[in-house]
């Protein structure tokens, strides 16, 4: 099972690892990124995602197309959240399955970068004094 | 030709909007739309070339564009 | 929060997560091991995990200060259980929790990596065809 | 003095059993232990030197035991 979404209500971790699982695999790798107390010093309160979504699901599903070949998955899902998330809330997941711990892992690691790298998404960081940040993690650049 | 712009991110919040409709004249590209944008108020917050997608597709300036096309303008990413 | 059990219920992967968290980190990696229908090409009902709990424990701990020591993480968990369990059902859990994506993904797949050479673990198959077999996964070398 | 002598997995069954008590003279080392074990029904099916522990550390046949130590003969491990 594939599948790469945007999506406005919390991730639900254990149901995202049911649906990638399958028996004929030993090995889940699961990646979660969650919405820091602090960045760069700053005192964070939440950030807000937002995200151009067709072509963001069309790139995340381009990644899991591009781990499948790389690595052999079995399945994969990404979850990306958007709209305006509390410290120590989830904002994105991965999850891999595979017969093989290691391919796991290497392909968790790879979507996990390719999708921070080239997924239309943006975040807006909230900071405890009130004042607000686009943060510019990525290039933007097409690969 | 009628094409829907999208404008994201810091781009939506420097042009007041996220999503508009051109008029534009036949064999219209990327750089008219690209030049349109320019034109508006707050686009000086923009960069001089910024990345355009056509139809969910990097596209560059001289990529043609065709009734219905939806042109978005994709600041630097930050997903995860 | 660091933790390293041996257990005979099932691992509930969600509480983990939870307790490895915490609010300076934005990255958690989690790993699942589960029973696979098949292995060296035999169909597998199940298997029965059996450990030497107090030394499987300690050198888990071990594993867990030695990550701790080269990665800096903040949270790591580690659950192994024991008894019969299905294909499908999770057999390790290993959860890191760190500020930083990549320090927790190299984290990971230290510990798990290290938790399977060294914890004194051991596996007998229940194939399909009635028969069982122990399973030579490790060197069962000290380090 | 007296140890209790544990094993696991396909030495157990090798054995027909888990957990025995050993009496052993004063200064016993581990290969007292091996060799009491070595000459038990069924552990010919053990490896000649297997992988001992004493107290949960890893040990070596000259290693001294004193009263109470648990010596624990480590099959291959699998765990994962």
């Amino acid at each position: 099972m594939m599948r790469a979404s945007i999506v406005s209500e919390p991730i639900d971790v254990a149901s995202l690892t049911r649906e990638a699982a399958s028996d004929s695999c030993g090995a889940t790798a699961v990646f979660l990124g969650t919405v820091r107390s602090t960045n760069d010093g700053r005192e964070v309160n939440g950030i807000e995602y937002s995200a151009y979504e067709e072509m963001a699901e069309k790139e995340m599903r381009a990644i899991l197309g591009e781990a499948s070949a790389k690595f052999v998955i079995r399945g994969g899902v990404i979850e990306h959240r958007v709209g305006v998330l509390k410290v120590g809330e989830i904002s994105i997941a991965v999850v891999v399955a595979h017969p093989h711990r290691h391919y796991a892992m290497d392909a968790l690691r790879y979507i996990v970068d390719q999708t921070k790298a080239r997924a239309t998404i943006w975040k807006l960081e909230h900071y405890a004094d009130g004042t607000r940040e686009w943060v510019n993690a990525g290039s933007g650049a097409p690969r | 030709m009628t094409v829907t712009v999208r404008l994201f991110a810091s781009y939506a919040e420097s042009l007041g909007r996220s999503e508009l409709s051109l008029d534009l004249g036949a064999s219209a590209t990327v750089a008219d739309v690209v030049n349109a944008i320019a034109a508006m108020p707050g686009a000086s917050r923009l960069p001089p070339a910024p990345l355009v997608a056509v139809n969910c597709s990097y596209a560059v300036t001289t990529t043609n564009l065709s009734d219905g096309d939806e042109i978005a303008f994709i600041p630097p990413v930050a997903g995860g």
